[in-house]
């Protein structure tokens, strides 16, 4: 993915043009060498310009970097993490989603259980990774590999990009609210250290479900929303073209959230978005997973579990008269 | 009529279109009530004292927190608990009217704080610690009072060992506390863990409508889960399911009677019989639980009635 | 299912004539007086013919007694050890299977968890319950209840008449091996005392799915196998008719069963079969039960445990150099 | 070929019947074999070079416990436990011949005494306990021996905290001891519960063909379950099922493939990646284990790899 250009997002119009006007006049350097200092200051302008977009971008445009279909996904960062990374798979009970990967990486100085969703690249991919939100037997996968990864004493990384759960019929069947509250009550009784990052869209009760966690962590312009946009904007103001209002309003931003008390940590990207450099983001992910593993391995097992229980249960906003 | 009946009734009629809940002020005002389901009009206080069911469908109207505490609890045993837990306003959230005015209605509206009442009291003499949601309070949504107070009941429950009843009826999160909302599902399940495996029973009761996050968390968490006859409870909403596969869901999708054949609940159970019913499975599951079974020797046989247990009867 | 006249299997032929010859002249009593002495005597001949068919039964015919259409099932003894008994359903993940019956009996002096097999009795009932056998998900919800009466020390009485699993294409794609495996697997870490009973058929994994047990207890007519008579018949003789061949090498009766030491105990059946009296077939399995937990709920949870794994630990015939 | 291709191809063949597997002693005796799959006439020689594996279009040939142990365990450093258990006759079982008889020669056929073949020995340098079954013998029938063997190395692994490593292919209990075989399958599935709450790694690998009773007991009950490539699993056998369903089955039905895509195994792994692939998982998986979490302060950081251990390779 990385070799292939980036797609510019529609906030970044402008700076796409600027760098149209630079081409065009480095395609005649060679006949007018007197256009170098104007590309130069272009150059420069570019910079400053490319450095302010991305300073004072709107909650919207976080959302839209977050959702950028060559953003990194889970498989990425696994493979980048550890070459030899072995996936596991399935639920043992009939189904195998693809929507959530699982497996087992060696991050260097610790050995981990790995579960994070998965939006799928190609049209193929997405859908049958159901453009990353998964079957209640997903979550179930991912429990098999949390228990798994309790039972060997392997800390558990997480990684959320996911719209949600499916709202689909089958999936309601199959229990998705039970599949879901499962994982939150199982995630929170763990005798091993656990790790999210919310690398792109942390979507709803679908995103906590793997979400539960000692260490919260998201990258810079990840999302962490208790309802999609959309879905807020056509609840709350009936009304579709209000999504850029519902981002703001219900400040959903990496930072926004760090500042509200609620993750641990932003993880920096690369300019422009994690999709400008793969590479680098999985060595940014990975420094920021070893460093809380550093501290966390460090408890017993009944500290863990304590860790996390007292973490969620400061969580919340009230007046008590 | 019994259950079967009933339903193979209401089966005839056509599908109920959304359901409104009247103001809970104006129910009590209103002399007559007319029947969502088969349109009989009914005298308010013979549907009062038949539990807001309707005398000749079985209808399970909606009902409010109070009605369902009152409808459990032995009188006069109820103490409430933090009741002057109030939400505040972390987001400064505001659509097109802002959070603090729409708390506001809200509570005009239901005459609660909050969407959820916490207490103790006695069910048939069983003490015990209930939390009764009420729609009527902003869409029952769970906002960060209603995560706090029901952690607090489980502690409580937790403390004292005590068996813990919660009634659910809910839109899901509340939207505008955002991601402490969300927070909410994972404190209110972690809390649940920790009661759980001390052995004690937590029942679940699910009560038209259940949905989202209150779903996706504690209503499905229960040792054993109860529904109300016609409730309506799932994840998604239906509209949301039906506009992304773009298909008609079967009419009784989401129903208790159809998440009992999908293996979703323990039971379905009618609120007339739901209090005796509690009370029997309290009185069941009230052994020498699991602290016991780690012992080298129990001091009581598992699963043996202790000599001085009151009866179990229903 | 008492009130109805139970239907005469095969090997009952000569009983049944001698009946109907006993009643065509009680018909002509009121006419011949002197047929009284007749009649005293074939009654006679009656009783003993009716004890020493029965008691000298081939394995067949208990297979036959054990299949009988009228043979009390799962909910029959529910019903009649506690006609409060309550019902709980479902694996919580998508199915409730109708073949097995789960929920709470108060016995008297014990308060346990009840899992069944059931066949269904209606045709419409016997197509729900899939003619007992179940498929995974009653397995997992059987499952889903041993585990909730672990956790509330409650003792475990599981009631055993199946065919077996069920060969089905979804049972297969749902991993019905996984399953039995896993039933068989947390049924021996259990730390409540469980005592199952084989009142009908019990048919290889499927069977012991839910039969792995502290005590095992048969019905006097009750058979367990490693395969169908059928199934064995077809593949060892590659022959259809010698299924009565197979039922007496493979020693699939409950007393053979015991003198092989594979289970503890044989109870009566009324004679003619369990289902000439459902009352007091519930009645004498309640009492079988109660005397069995009287010994077993005296153990700590870590000896029950340790007794079931010493139990199965004990079961094989071999011979070391 | 990729595994893809490798699959592909299958697929455009007929569905092979029912294979029968030479007798090992013949094996070893012709120079030739043809490929069932690809119909490719083989040396036998390369063919044992490439562990059975067609080198042309990778089907998976089966092969014998011995066959096994020497693909898995270092050179040399295999010990046999429990050589001397033999059957017994506990039923004194007849069909159209004795079970005695029947033993002889399944003996005769196989050159061995049972079944499974159990022991410990080094993969890769890491000490592993292992078991590996043999179809030629008897259809690899579980009965008393089997069930034995398995549970006396489950239990030396817990006693000397190794990883447990079965390779099933069978077709499944073994019907001339009866209910002692049904019973092997509580048996093996009560000993691994004990391995396992011992916080003990069990790798399951599944080879062509495992069914019934074995499926239904250890074979499923791996940590991880890594089947063979085109290896038929499954609990009722395929004809079985198509009498009862009366219909047509897909032809990858039940096979390794078929079982990844439906979640039951962890993956399939060629023949000639197995060793190093379970080496790899054995070094993984060797941390502190779970009774370190229970403690109050674990000794060794959980995860953390161990200064002087072992670089994780593959
Ligand atoms: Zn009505
Ligand atoms: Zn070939």
């Amino acid at each position: 993915m990385t070799d292939k250009k980036p797609v510019p997002l529609e906030f970044e119009q402008p700076l796409q043009m600027l760098a149209q006007q630079i081409e065009a006049l480095e395609n005649q350097l060679q006949d007018q060498p007197e256009l170098a200092d104007d590309i130069d200051r272009l150059q420069e302008q570019y910079e400053k310009l490319r450095r302010s977009l991305y300073s004072n971008l709107d909650p919207r445009d976080h959302l839209q970097i977050a959702r950028h279909p060559q953003r990194p996904y889970s498989r990425d960062y696994f493979e980048r993490w550890d070459e030899n990374w072995v996936e596991l798979h399935g639920d043992r009970k009939g189904m195998d989603d693809p929507a959530m990967v699982t497996g087992l990486v060696d991050l260097g100085p610790y050995r981990v259980v790995v579960v994070g969703t998965q939006k799928g690249r190609s049209l193929r991919d997405k859908q049958q990774c159901n453009f990353g939100m998964p079957q209640p037997e997903g979550y179930r996968k991912a429990l098999r590999l949390f228990k798994h990864a309790e039972k060997f004493g392997l800390p558990i990384i997480t990684i959320i990009d996911t719209p949600g759960a499916y709202p689909g019929m089958a999936a309601e069947e199959h229990n998705q609210a039970e599949a879901i509250a499962v994982n939150l009550f199982e995630l929170a009784g763990l005798k091993v250290p656990v790790v999210a990052i919310v690398t792109g869209e942390g979507g709803s009760g679908g995103a906590l479900a793997v979400g539960v966690a000692n260490k919260v962590l998201m990258l810079e312009h990840s999302v962490y929303s208790v309802i999609s946009p959309e879905g807020c904007a056509s609840i709350l103001w009936r009304a579709n073209d209000k999504v850029a209002e519902a981002c703001r309003a219900m400040k959903m931003t990496a930072k926004e959230i760090k500042e509200l008390g609620v993750i641990d940590e932003v993880i920096p990207e690369p300019l422009g978005g994690a999709h400008h450099d793969y590479d680098v983001s999985a060595a940014n992910t990975k420094k920021a997973i070893i460093k809380q593993l550093d501290n966390l391995t460090k408890m017993s097992g009944a500290d863990v579990r304590a860790d996390i229980q007292k973490k969620f249960r400061q969580i919340g906003a009230f007046v008590e008269d | 009529m019994d259950l079967k009946e009933w339903f193979a009734n209401r089966k005839k009629k056509p599908p109920v279109e959304e359901v409104k809940l009247p103001l809970a002020t104006d129910e009590y005002c209103a002399l007559w009530k007319q029947c969502f389901q088969c349109r009989e009009l009914l005298y308010t206080s013979v549907l009062i004292q038949n539990q807001h069911v309707c005398p000749k469908c079985q209808y399970h109207f909606r009902i409010g927190a109070w009605e369902r505490i009152q409808q459990l609890a032995d009188t006069g045993t109820f103490k409430e608990f933090d009741a002057g837990l109030v939400s505040s306003d972390p987001l400064n959230f505001q659509d097109t009217d802002t959070y603090v005015n729409r708390q506001k209605e809200a509570s005009r509206k239901s005459g609660l704080k909050e969407a959820v009442i916490t207490g103790e009291c006695e069910i048939e003499g069983e003490r015990s610690c209930v939390g009764a949601m009420d729609f009527g309070h902003f869409g029952g949504s769970m906002g960060s009072v209603v995560g706090e107070k029901i952690v607090r009941l489980t502690e409580f429950a937790l403390e004292h060992r005590l068996p813990l009843i919660l009634v659910s009826s809910s839109g899901g999160a509340r939207m505008q506390e955002g991601i402490f909302s969300l927070m909410q599902l994972a404190k209110t399940s972690s809390a649940l863990k920790d009661l759980s495996d001390a052995g004690l029973m937590y029942i679940s009761i699910l009560s038209e409508p259940t949905y989202g996050g209150v779903t996706a968390s504690f209503a499905m968490l229960g040792d054993i889960i109860i529904a109300e006859p016609g409730a309506r409870i799932g994840f998604a909403g239906r509209r949301v399911i039906e506009q992304t596969i773009r298909q008609k869901l079967p009419a009784d999708f989401q129903t208790a009677e159809y998440l009992l054949k999908h293996g979703q609940v323990d039971m379905v159970v009618a609120r007339t019989d739901l209090k005796m019913k509690l009370a029997y499975l309290i009185k069941f599951h009230a052994g020498p639980g699991v602290a016991d079974l780690n012992s080298e020797a129990p001091t009581n046989p598992v699963g043996e009635r202790e000599s001085d247990r009151k009866p179990v009867t229903r």
